[in-house]
């Protein structure tokens, strides 16, 4: 069971790191800015829901489980807020 | 060293330590949430009460002739932080009672909130400021702490730097963006001075650490680092650009305050910084560096206050001068020697007779700038005529930054000048005298076009209330001078003797 | 191990080239964007110095709040810098010589940090031998409200002090207004949802920090910085506004805070063995008390701090 | 597995910090932001694998904090520095 | 080497870097960040005393630590009254930088 949700961790961080790799490369690599803004929400949301799954079952205790879901569901607000405001920033200066 | 037993217990008389500190504390939050008017009469009310403690204070001390302490909370230092009153502080928190209840009341036909309004912008700020310099002032003189000592000038930064722009114009503004930006650095570096000591011996307490420092590198970076930082604060030459910019173009009685005492305060710092936590690490060579730029900033400054042609950047360059007087006393208090003492009385009579003689200089010129309209230097011929009073009061002002007889200004550096020749050091006294002579010239610029018979038509006459006021501060100035044996016996109460060669 | 000293390595290494980029980055917007990146950053490290009261800190005041207020003096200093031409840098000399001497005091202090016993002398043991008499958990807390409590205290004055410093910038016409430009009649679902859904979990958030403080990481300081941010995004939707500087509830609990500190204080000239000293028994609820007013007036000087001087005269 | 979360958090700063050159390159002010963004997120997320990592408590809530005020800079820029009033292209004349 | 003697590194270079700022920048909002450069620098010097001290239990000594949170909120209400002070000056004179300013003043003397 143990070695199973390790496993499960090892996935799931792996591929939340994968996704911050890919929003780096996209916000650096993408020519303009709402394109940049896009790969940039990506990592935002799979990026962190990955890896806060794969912490999931090292939270230890109830309390500690609620706060890492608390953090990415913070992260994912903050993320989608910022991102529609900057877009309309973007949009706005041309 | 009978260091323990002085860091370890309250003595009787203790509670007015705190109850200096707390009450003006009191004022500043009463005054902030009553609003108006009443911030004015809270000012008033309570300035009067703060000078009985600091009586109570010297009168405890004299009785006892030991310094006074407070452990607040009862956790005896080095955990928690103890208040402490010797000789020096007592005359200093007498001192900033004094000078700050008479800005205060000189203040009161400026900064009254105008009739028909409950509440205006300029006196708001002015008497809460005003009680925050007298609280953080009390602070700064009674912490036995280093770390409380930081947050103490750190209040009373927030407490001057906005008075320097109450008018809101963008000279003022820039002086006081200037000033708060040396006054932080000035902080900040004290802070990391603080830090270093504390990683080196685990307490912060002054009495503590003069037992466990030793002379060895870091207490050197640290001591350099705080005394960097408090130099900047106290505007010693070459640190002294945003001193005349913001002293002189702030309002008379914020200038009085500020150059009267606030600078002091960072002074009384480096005093208790070397004096108090460093007795036992000879420090002449930092000494003779203190008293070189001392030196120089008193011939500096008084050839700049020789060249001004307003009245009140005169009287800020003046002091840059006079704040070098007050370093020279350093190489002086070294050692086992007998002119040790002197030097130390010398030191001390020197701020106070400068607080004084300044703050009364300052309110002087106020009036003369709110009668004329300017305070161009030039244009002053015949003020004595229609303001004798004012031109008095800033003539024996004068006569004390000069150091001429009889006032506390000579006390002062007679007793640092016989101490210098006592000392084989007649160097200093060399300096001193030549600072003399260039004050009597800066001051004779002013005082023989103001002497002249010429006529001269005031926009306003001035209140007579406000013009006793700066009277009576340079006559307390003059009566410095006739301070009797007891009271410098009362000066070296809780002094430490100083390690150090007998040169 | 040595993962996490690559990762201490590394860490160190952004912190420094951030830290580098706020110095010398050319347009001072920039380079405030790299000083809330650098406040984030920084957490990071008190984290790994097992310092998480102060990483809770640094997150809130020094990252958080901080970064609004440079960001939006950065925004309005580059509306208000019409003509520009205040970019020339002082000449070579002055800045080599800078250089040198901020090489040597960096070079001295690294040397003489290095040379700190290791262990060092420690009030650790203090602390803990007096945790029991407080009944808190948290040494810090202790060592905040206890221990050093006049610090604290006085430390809120600074805050005091700075608000009204604050204030006293205002024009003349302005007193009795409020900070802040109203917000454009344009409507903004995205922050105004921010605003309904943040501040409900914020401010439970807030409670929480201050409630565990007393055993776990955590404090007035934190929590109230916390409340500060939430208070501010439900003004920067425009669901709230300043209050005009003269009003009474602002006022008071400005000084609630450092009011209620003293009046504790002061108590315990009677009601303990001396001022700021807590009776027996009565540490832990009486800290608490005091903790509950200060984060009231964190909350509320934090976003007076960052909105400035008044600039409007309330229309009501 | 300690050792794995360390890795990772290693792997995700240095990640986000090579997207910092946004914050020197922009070109917009609008990237800076970002750049900070997902270095926000970058940041709060190895927090968490470091606290899983070395056990140290109170370190989620540091990172509750961090995440309660994500979005903070981001806000402050629409509305300070690209407010419809300010000439954001003047963001450009940077580098 | 240990995160506390990283940290006093990385405090030492701070302190440098913002002393540079301080003095450098010609724009007073630069100065600011200079100062908070300088502040944070001496905190973590703090930090590293504090983790010097780590005894009797604590991971760290927890006097400094809450030195520092003292300070960082001393050095927040600084920041706040700087910028308020820089928001004034313009508002009032237009851009002026405080070096240009400085050295009129100089002229003047």
């Amino acid at each position: 069971m143990n070695v199973l949700l390790d496993l499960f961790s090892v996935i799931a961080i792996c591929f939340g790191t994968f996704f911050f790799l890919a929003g780096t490369a996209g916000l650096l690599r993408f020519p303009d800015a709402l394109s940049r803004l896009h790969a940039l929400t990506k990592a935002d949301n799979l990026g962190v829901g990955l890896i806060v799954l794969g912490l999931l079952p090292h939270a230890g205790s109830l309390l500690a489980a609620l706060k890492l879901v608390a953090i990415w569901a913070l992260i994912q607000l903050a993320g989608a807020t910022s991102a529609q405001l900057i877009a309309r920033a973007i949009r706005r200066s041309g | 060293m009978n260091a323990a037993p002085i860091a370890s217990a309250s003595t009787a008389g203790g509670s007015l330590l705190w109850l200096a500190i707390i009450l003006p504390v009191v004022g500043i939050l009463a005054s902030l949430l009553s609003g108006g008017r009443h911030a004015e009469r809270i000012a008033l009310l309570l300035m009067p009460t703060g000078f009985g403690i600091a009586i109570a204070i010297a009168i405890f001390l004299w009785r006892s002739g030991q310094p006074l302490v407070y452990v607040i909370g009862g956790f005896n230092p080095p955990l928690g932080i103890a208040l402490r009153a010797d000789g020096f502080s007592a005359v200093m928190l007498v001192t900033t009672a004094l000078i700050v209840a008479a800005a205060g009341f000189y203040a009161r036909a400026i900064f009254a909130t105008p009739p028909g309004i409950t509440e205006a912008r300029a006196p708001l700020t002015f008497w809460i400021l005003l009680q925050a310099i007298w609280a953080s002032l009390n602070l700064v003189f009674l912490g036995g702490d280093l770390f409380n000592l930081y947050v103490a000038i750190e209040l009373l930064t927030f407490a001057a730097v906005p008075l320097v722009c109450l008018d809101s114009r963008a000279e003022t503004i820039s002086a006081a963006l200037r000033y708060l930006l040396f006054a932080l650095c000035g902080s900040v570096f004290y802070l990391l001075g603080v830090a270093l000591l504390y990683g080196a011996y685990g307490t912060l307490d002054i009495v503590l650490l003069s037992d466990r420092v030793s002379s060895e590198p870091v207490v050197w970076v640290a001591a350099g680092l705080m005394t960097a930082g408090l130099l900047a604060k106290t505007a010693l030459f070459p640190l002294h650009l945003w001193l005349p910019p913001a002293h002189a173009n702030a309002p008379a009685a914020c200038s009085a305050v500020l150059s009267a005492l606030v600078v002091k305060g960072s002074f009384f710092l480096i005093v208790r910084l070397w004096f108090g936590v460093l007795p036992n690490v000879p420090h002449e060579a930092v000494s003779f560096i203190l008293a070189a730029l001392g030196s120089a900033a008193i011939l500096f400054g008084s050839v700049l206050a020789l060249q001004q042609e307003r009245l009140k950047l005169l009287i800020a360059y003046s002091t840059v001068a006079q704040i070098g007087y007050l370093f020279l006393m350093f190489p002086l208090v070294q050692g086992p020697n007998l002119w040790v003492a002197e030097a130390w009385s010398g030191g001390i009579m020197q701020t106070l007779s400068h607080a004084f003689a300044k703050a009364a200089m300052f309110l002087a010129a106020g009036l003369i700038a709110e009668s004329l309209g300017h305070d161009r230097i030039r244009d002053l011929r015949g003020i004595g005529a229609v303001m004798p009073m004012t031109l008095f009061a800033f003539g024996l002002g004068g006569l004390s930054l000069m150091g001429l007889p009889p006032s506390g200004g000579f006390l002062a550096k007679w007793l640092l000048l016989k101490a210098s020749i006592e000392a084989g050091r007649p160097i200093w006294g060399a300096v001193m005298l030549s600072g003399g002579l260039l004050a009597a010239g800066y001051l004779y610029r002013v005082l023989a076009p103001a002497l002249s018979s010429d006529i001269l038509h005031l926009k306003a006459p001035p209140r007579r209330s406000r013009e006793a006021v700066a009277l009576a501060l340079a006559l307390t100035a003059i009566a410095l001078g006739f301070a009797p044996k007891a009271f410098f016996d009362f000066l070296q109460i809780g002094r430490v003797a100083v390690a150090g060669g007998s040169s | 191990m040595s993962i996490l000293q690559i990762l201490d390595i590394g860490l160190a290494g952004l912190v420094l080239a951030v830290a580098a980029w706020t110095v010398f980055a050319r347009d001072a917007f920039a380079a405030v964007v790299g000083f809330v990146a650098y406040g984030l950053l920084l957490s990071l490290v008190w984290v790994r110095l097992f310092a998480v009261d102060v990483a809770l800190t640094e997150a809130a005041i020094g990252s958080g709040v901080t970064g609004v207020l440079l960001i939006g003096a950065a925004g309005r200093l580059r509306k208000l810098e019409a003509s520009g031409g205040d970019d020339e840098l002082p000449g070579a000399s002055l800045r080599l010589f800078a250089a040198a001497l901020c090489i040597f005091v960096t070079l001295v202090l690294a040397g003489v940090v290095l040379s700190l016993p290791d262990p060092g002398p420690t009030l650790a043991p203090e602390a803990a031998r007096h945790l029991a008499e407080t009944g808190l958990g948290n040494p810090i807390t202790a060592v905040l409200l206890s221990y050093r409590s006049f610090d604290t205290m006085l430390e809120k004055v600074v805050l005091v002090l700075a608000v009204v410093g604050v204030w006293s910038l205002a024009a003349d016409q302005y007193w009795g207004g409020a900070a802040g430009n109203p917000r454009g009649a344009e409507p903004d679902g995205t922050r105004a949802l921010l605003a309904q859904v943040l501040p409900p979990l914020g401010i439970l958030i807030g409670i929480h920090m201050v409630w565990v403080g007393a055993d776990e990481p955590g404090g007035a300081f934190q929590g109230g910085a916390i409340l500060a941010a939430m208070w501010m995004i439900t003004m920067m939707a425009g669901l709230t506004e300043m209050p005009s500087i003269r009003s009474r509830l602002l006022r008071l609990v400005l000084v609630a805070g450092p009011a209620v500190f003293v009046a504790v204080g002061v108590a315990g000239v009677a009601f303990a063995s001396g001022v700021f000293a807590y009776p027996t028994g009565f540490a832990k609820p009486l800290i608490l008390f005091i903790e509950a007013f200060m984060t009231l007036s964190i909350a509320v000087t934090l976003p007076v701090l960052v909105a400035g001087p008044p600039k409007r005269l309330r229309q009501q | 597995m300690n050792d794995f979360f360390l890795s990772a958090a290693g792997i995700i700063l240095f990640t986000v910090a090579v997207g910092l050159v946004r914050v020197l390159s922009g070109p917009t002010n609008a990237d800076r932001i970002m750049a900070t963004q997902l270095l926000g997120t970058g940041g709060i997320t190895s927090l968490l694998l470091v606290a899983s990592a070395t056990g140290v408590r109170g370190v989620d809530d540091v990172a509750l904090g961090l995440a309660l005020l994500a979005a903070f800079a981001a806000i402050a820029f629409v509305d300070n520095v690209a407010a419809p009033d300010s000439d954001t292209s003047k963001g450009d004349r940077t580098e | 080497m240990t995160a506390a003697t990283l940290a006093g590194f990385i405090g030492s270079a701070l302190v440098g870097l913002g002393l540079y700022g301080l003095i450098t920048d010609p724009q007073p909002i630069r100065k600011i960040l200079g100062f908070n450069l300088i502040g944070s620098g001496v905190f973590l010097l703090f930090g590293i005393v504090a983790r010097k001290g780590a005894a009797a239990g604590f991971a760290a000594d927890p006097v400094p630590q809450a030195m520092v949170i003292t300070g960082i909120v001393v050095a927040f209400s600084a920041s706040a009254l700087a910028i308020a002070l820089v928001l004034r000056l313009y508002e009032v004179a237009g851009p002026v930088s405080l070096r240009s300013e400085h050295t009129s003043n100089k002229a003047e003397k």
